[in-house]
């Protein structure tokens, strides 16, 4: 805890480190993960014992075990289940779900997309790294056709997921993607997260440099960064490139990319708004798609205002008590018909 | 001239098509059966298709009834009376009807269609077939649209014949001699504001009984003398109920909030339906998408506090066996429900059965110690899923709670007991601030860990379904450690057995070589035996397990005592392995695995084919 | 089996039909679907013995015993996972899936989204009644917010899946929606569903008339059907109404009704395209949304040519086979390391 | 002056970081020694962590070896030479080195760094700490880089030190003076594009015999004679690659396609690997999005016609319950395997277990029998693998095949049969034309059904996992049918120990009162341990079931023949359930919870604490 100059205490990612030694690879993406989470839940002003990280199995999944609040590292694909009941039991609670690529789409798929339609205030922050890591290489669910893994050593022939499609087919009210190598990007969009009143989904790119070394490189890399990828902001056209200078216009429904200048200008450009479905959409759809040659697309995609599940079940609960009267027991046991034998 | 046989008791079954109001006349015929003052045990039994087309076989419904001025703990292995609305419910339950006792049949079911679609080459009504019972034909259907007709009512005819059930329930309330107060009381708030309805089914109800006073069918009312049941207060109770009262009952003597999360599954859904019906107890249901979310949402529900429960049937707990595995490793309080039914895989859906003992105990990876309780009856559900929380809650593990379908849909009379009355409830959960570090798999004196629930300061820590390390719950890998919190997981739960109340006999004789011993739904079946056979003069003992997991500390002497333990199973003798492995006793299995419980008839017959040596 | 008049014998539904009773509840919705799935195999040309019916459980899911071919009652919601094993196994067949909404979209909602991004060649109809029907009566993952059943006595509080729409999100290459009371229609969508290769999805809205009667009435009814309900063709101006006198526009990305008449003519509309991704995106995402007053669209909403994943897998088998060689056992069994003891 | 001392077997374990290239090592010492004609097993013991940072005691990677002139059955309980990289390699294994040991360290792995990450608080290699062993403790960082600088390497340090294996390999070789020759081959192969690499790791190889040979460091080299193993020719393998190729020969065998479903889970995948690398042999391999699909897939797979398999360890088969209970109902043919880990829940994921035994029996909603088989070691698995696909295609079930870590990853030489010499399969796919109705719940004599893929004409017919009526198969409520299918179901899987080989000694003494009676990878402890018990003059007799259901016709008569059996397993005691509720017999446990393999001396010492009147 660091003490600032007006006496106020400020706290530091510090105050959420565990006594646990870390056991990840060395040079895995997911040790800069777990310093931004850290550097962000200080930032949040929540209090440690408030805080709850529910994981499955897998890499991503020892998460809990490095911060210091309540953690379950529970079973493979399990924790958007086991976050919404907790939500449901402790609506007080800030929760959080880290889980990987495996755990959250391939044997989690089904928890994944109900406990978006449901809405429940959770974080799920899905490290992506395109592979199995704990189980030692694998192609997963978002690994790209004809990925060489352990077990496709002639290529994958499963067209992935694009994550973020998924979630907006599945009702989500918050998704956005961000990445290890770029901290405060990973930290800003967290905070959002946090921030927002239901289920927000946050798919991570993460290098795994074991099983998969490099696969978002080009997307961090000083050269080839500036024209891959594309960071949204609330209300500013898409703009990227070393010196800004190209942009994303419509042309008709389909997304191309301009060179600012006479002919276009700033005014011509799609102008990010995370409200609009339908821009959010066209996004996942054809950014995702690694045919279009598009910059990958960074920030809050989408965002929705919708009550949480958790508030419905309150509302309806104290609804029900105040029709109903408040319980009694013993008319519960007795019910409305009985009878005396004397 | 009217005369009355006076009987110690009586069954009745009634049958129709699924659309005939069978269980609502049941259901009635009950209730007032029960104010009466006889004690009865019901056992309904729908079709497996949810309208079947009608008069069909597959179609027919039944809901059976045992009442007596005795005591009485089945619903009958056989019925005096037979209410058949249709050929097709003659013809599958004929064979439940006693020699010599009474067919009540609607003859306008027994028409061409009718005879065809229950696959009848004649009409059983009319010729020799039925010689061996006493055979009452009524057109009941004209009787009601005549009743109706002449009272002016205005219901159409399809609403009319619909309400021919109550015609049939007056004229059965006639011939047992019982007043009509209680279903016209029902009748009116049920149709409160459908006067037209009301007054017809009223009219129709006082119609029937007024025909058996009046029409000479009988010349012979029956007449069952209230029971001497013990004094006190009674309601009528079925099995699924009574858990979900005993789950309620059990979060509000612990103070705890009540989590159910379950997904729909014949025959365990009505304990998530009736459960979603007290919201005003500050009861959290969960329609979970399957049932790993549903075991799932309970594990989280329960870190977080809540006296958590999720309740399925067999096909729906194999699919939460790894979750469970999970529960057992974090060792958090969580009662899992499993109303079986007919297996394997979908089996018999609504039929019953008890065979997931085994899979209670061993459908899991790894050594994976959950204690297992079964009730014996419909009332006794109550008890049982009450139990089974506060062994959850004060021994910090899952706890397996089996019933099945026969008594998840039976119903029994309950002495139901006052909220002051029931046992205290302690949890896990530390009161006042933490002191120095906490451990988070430190034990009491029996094995039982602290239930720190995120949002208590200080408490912070971090579980999984990892081998963990004694006392501090890191992950470990050490060879001695994982040995040492298997056996203390295996050890914790065999503590509880301090906890149990001694087997001992339920009822029979005392000093006989014979023993029958069984478990769950049995009970009545078992227990009437018994009663039999000593009436016989055999004797018998019947001692009943609600413990299965671990097992009463003093069963293995009790079962020593005996030459031969007779264990009665619906099922392929799954007990019997869990006893064999335990002790050194001469068990014998009887089995029946027909998706019906056994009448105490068969068990009666099968202990009169034991060695008479044995039944001295 | 008819004969026609040149001699020919044409197959009727009759050829499909089993000896088994159906055990629907009269009046049930499942009774027309079934008429016309029989009719439009006798249509396919298709043998009885190439053909496949794989279901879960529930009341849709006793279709398979209704149908004169080979046939799977299997467990609840596994139905797209064994049947892209047998597709795999044996791509020669034609493979049928029926579900319902339950089936389909709660227990089974990973098998479904993971097939779909497969894409092997099976026909996929999910009965839609928006409840469950089997298990007698409890709200399911398409009932709107609010619905009273058994499992929700003061009202559901989950928002639904569209399914079309969590189809798209799943990288599915053929969506359609019809209905029970239109038979024709229904005949049409199932024939074009088992021409495309790849991963069929049919959501068939159908009336369970004792659990949820009349949910779709509004579809079908005579009086309001023309205002409520849009068919989809392909290359067609989305056009509707008694007299077909309103239409559909893009205002924008927003699709509204217009009123034909001198402002907007044909021109002016709205043209479906199945081959538009971003045109499905729209239709699902606003037709679906009960808070758009939208007609319902009906007919082939997405359609895409991808490569079947059974296709992939012989590519790549018989690749393998001409750059290893033929098997042989032997050589198996001794590997590459051997040593002789004598 | 150099000696020889000549050894029966000897044990070495290598040890070091993951980074270390230990498994290499091994594995290459493990070739050459079989070329070489020894006997041998090993045991390599991966660290739970992906990559454990460097140098800490969870990230150490062993390779234990044992190979002898005598048969072997076991990596060696204690080793005789313990080659350690790194402190914290000598921290974990010193333990497993025999007094008098010899040790052989790399001082560079035991800078300030080393002793701190390893937690050691002095430097072992410098004080009296290892007076009870022979340490040599040798610089081999060092010597790799001067011998790569020597030769004029253009390798870059981290990849030089990166080859320091090598170095280590070389030596041993000497050790044991084992030809390099073979070694050099692989060399050359693995690097063939690589020329800077290959030759770096050739010289090092030579470089660490020749330091052997000329350093004076041992003045003795141990000799350890070929083995007399039975003639022929033989091969390494391990028992995940044998379990692989047995399926692939089974389906050759049969003339069927292998259809392999499977989700990846420690120590289960490397099935999936392996299998996924054989296209060319018609193999469909399908990585399934959770082990429900998995399972689901195959079940369809197998319904088409394949001959289908799914893989999994313990929390994976969990969840494959559910469909394992369809695929009996189907009774179609399906083999499930269970790479066995340490339980329960998550467990201990990389340690090996026995602990699903009873879950591969027991863990199904209802009465649902499935045949069991268990591979004994790493060659067993070949056999058993091919049996299990025999038994599913001729009986038409799923049979469950249980294997686990330890002999997963082990390695031993294996004289594999020809192609030619492996029994015939055959299958219950009709053929020819149908002939009348097709009645897909006929059975022959054997209760076994057909196998009426989709495709053949005049076949069609629906099955699914309600209650079937006997030969139709359509959907039967009848409870007397439902008697009877579970009856029949049952009674099919017994009829299949008629096609068990009988029970039989495998070795020991044939007069014992005591039988030492094992099951899965216990195998080589047990025999071993019997063979010292033998030679010690106590009789003991070896009997090891391969069939776990049914059990063999005769066990029965050969159990009953002994005063006591022992039964040792990796798990708390699950076998001797099954066993207790068969026979008669007196059972002791003997059990093992500590996520490694029993040594022979555990057993033996506990053999010793037995009654003495049992052990002449
Ligand atoms: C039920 C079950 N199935 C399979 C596994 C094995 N397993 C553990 S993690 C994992 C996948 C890990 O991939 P991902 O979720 O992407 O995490 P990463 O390791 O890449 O961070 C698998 C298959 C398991 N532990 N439990
Ligand atoms: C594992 C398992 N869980 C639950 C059930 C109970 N169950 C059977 S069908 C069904 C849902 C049926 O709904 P739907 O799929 O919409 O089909 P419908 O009956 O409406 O046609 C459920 C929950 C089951 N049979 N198996
Ligand atoms: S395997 Fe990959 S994801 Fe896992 S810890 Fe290592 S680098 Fe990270
Ligand atoms: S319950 Fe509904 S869906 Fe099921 S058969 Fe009856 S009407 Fe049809
Ligand atoms: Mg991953
Ligand atoms: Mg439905």
């Amino acid at each position: 805890m660091l003490t600032t100059s007006n006496g106020e205490t400020k706290r530091s990612g510090k105050d959420f480190a565990t006594d646990q030694d870390v056991r990840w690879c060395p040079g895995c993406g997911d040790y800069s993960i777990l310093k931004q989470v850290q550097s962000t839940l200080a930032e949040t002003g929540l209090k440690n014992e408030d805080i709850v990280f529910i994981s499955g199995i897998g890499c991503a999944a020892r998460f809990p075990y490095y911060i210091e609040s309540y953690g379950m590292h529970s079973i493979h694909g399990r924790a958007p289940a086991i976050a919404t009941g907790l939500k449901i039991s402790n609506p007080n609670l800030s929760i959080w779900v880290a889980t990987g690529d495996g755990d959250c789409l391939s044997i989690g798929g089904n928890h994944l997309i109900h406990v978006l339609r449901r809405n429940p205030d959770l974080n799920i922050i899905m490290f992506n790294n395109e592979i199995y890591g704990l189980t030692k290489g694998q192609y997963s669910p978002t690994s790209p056709i004809g990925t060489i893994s352990k077990s496709s050593p002639s290529g994958s022939l499963d067209t992935p997921f694009s994550p973020l499609k998924l979630c907006m087919g599945a009702e989500a009210t918050f998704i956005a993607r961000s990445m290890d190598r770029d901290p405060v990007h990973l930290r800003t969009t967290l905070l959002e997260a946090n921030q927002h009143q239901g289920t927000s989904f946050v798919e991570v790119y993460q290098n795994c440099n074991v099983f998969n070394d490099g696969a978002f490189f080009q997307y961090s890399d000083k050269k080839s960064k500036a024209d891959t990828t594309i960071i949204l902001e609330q209300n500013q056209p898409l703009l990227f490139g070393e010196e800004k200078e190209k942009g994303i216009i419509l042309d008709g429904f389909q997304p191309k990319v301009v060179h600012l200048g006479e002919a276009v200008g700033h005014a011509d450009l799609w102008v990010h708004d995370a409200y609009d479905p339908v821009k959010a959409s066209l996004i996942t759809q054809y950014f995702d798609d690694p045919n279009n040659d598009l910059p990958k697309p960074f920030g809050i995609i989408f965002k929705k205002e919708r009550p949480t599940y958790e508030s419905l079940i309150i509302e309806q609960m104290n609804a029900s008590k105040s029709a109903k009267g408040e319980e009694h027991l013993d008319a519960l046991l007795s019910g409305e018909n009985t009878w005396t034998v004397s | 001239m009217l005369e009355t046989v006076t009987k110690k008791e009586a069954t009745v079954l009634f049958a129709g098509d699924s659309g005939d109001g069978i269980q609502l006349t049941g259901t009635q015929f009950t209730d007032t059966t029960a104010l009466y003052g006889n004690d009865l045990n019901t056992f309904p039994n729908f079709p497996a298709e949810i309208r079947a087309p009608q008069g069909t076989l597959a179609g027919v419904s039944g809901f059976q009834i045992q009442f007596g001025s005795i005591d009485v703990f089945t619903p009958g292995d056989q019925c005096d009376v037979l209410v058949v609305m249709n050929a097709a419910a003659l013809k599958t339950n004929l064979l439940l009807l006693k020699k010599g006792g009474i067919i009540i049949a609607n003859t306008a079911g027994f028409d061409a269609k009718n005879l065809r679609l229950s696959k009848y080459e004649f009409n059983p009504l009319e010729d020799d077939f039925l010689s061996d019972y006493k055979v009452h034909s009524l057109d009941i259907t004209k009787l009601t649209r005549n009743t109706l007709k002449e009272s002016g009512s205005s219901l159409g005819q399809k609403e009319a014949d619909r309400s021919k059930n109550m015609f049939v329930l007056g004229f059965i309330f006639w011939l047992f001699n019982r007043p009509l107060n209680n279903t016209i009381a029902f009748l009116e708030t049920k149709f409160a504001s459908k006067e037209g309805v009301k007054e017809a089914n009223i009219g129709l109800l006082k119609a029937g009984y007024n025909f058996g006073e009046t029409s000479e069918t009988f010349s012979t009312q029956i007449e069952v003398k209230p029971a001497r049941l013990k004094t006190g207060v009674y309601r009528n109770i079925q099995g699924n109920e009574a858990i979900a009262i005993g789950l309620i009952a059990a979060a509000k003597k612990s103070g705890l909030e009540l989590f159910y999360g379950s997904y729909p599954i014949t025959p365990a859904s009505s304990l998530l339906h009736e459960l979603s019906k007290h919201k005003n107890f500050g009861i959290k249901t969960f329609q979970a998408e399957d049932e790993i979310a549903a075991i799932c949402s309970s594990i989280g529900a329960s870190y977080g506090g809540a006296l958590a429960c999720t309740g399925s049937s067999g096909p729906g707990i194999a699919l939460k066996g790894e979750a469970l595995g999970l529960a057992m490793m974090l060792e958090i309080p969580l009662v899992i429900v499993n109303i079986q039914r007919g297996g394997p895989s979908t089996g018999l859906p609504t039929k019953t059965e008890q065979s997931d003992l085994l899979q209670a105990m061993f459908g899991r990876n790894g050594a994976s110690p959950i204690p297992i309780l079964a009730a014996a009856s419909p009332s006794d559900c109550f008890q049982t899923a009450y139990d089974a929380c506060k062994m959850a809650l004060e021994h910090m593990t899952p706890v397996l709670l089996l019933s099945d379908g026969y008594i998840a849909n039976g119903m029994e009379p309950w002495q139901f007991p006052t909220a002051d009355s029931l046992k205290e409830i302690e949890h896990k959960i530390p009161k006042g601030p933490i002191e120095g570090n906490f451990l988070p798999y430190q034990r009491d004196k029996n094995l039982v860990r602290k239930w720190a629930i995120p949002g208590l300061k200080g408490y912070q820590h971090r579980i999984g379904g990892l081998e963990k390390e004694d006392l501090t719950g890191n992950v470990s890998y050490d060879p001695d450690n994982h040995e040492k919190m298997t056996e203390i997981r295996a050890q914790k739960i065999n503590n509880i057995a301090h906890f149990l109340p001694n087997a001992s006999i339920d009822s029979g004789h005392p000093n006989s070589k014979l023993a029958i011993l069984g478990w769950g739904s049995t009970y009545g079946a078992i227990k009437t035996a018994v009663r039999d056979l000593n009436a016989e003069g055999i004797p018998a003992a019947h001692i009943h397990l609600k413990n299965l997991h671990p097992f009463p500390p003093n069963l293995k002497e009790v079962l020593e005592q005996y030459e031969l333990v007779l264990v009665p199973e619906i099922n392929d003798g799954q007990l019997i392995v869990l006893l064999k492995n335990k002790f050194d006793v001469v068990f014998e299995p009887l089995n029946k695995v027909k998706g019906l419980p056994f009448t105490s008839t068969e068990i009666l017959r099968h202990v009169k084919t034991l060695n008479k040596a044995l039944l001295c």
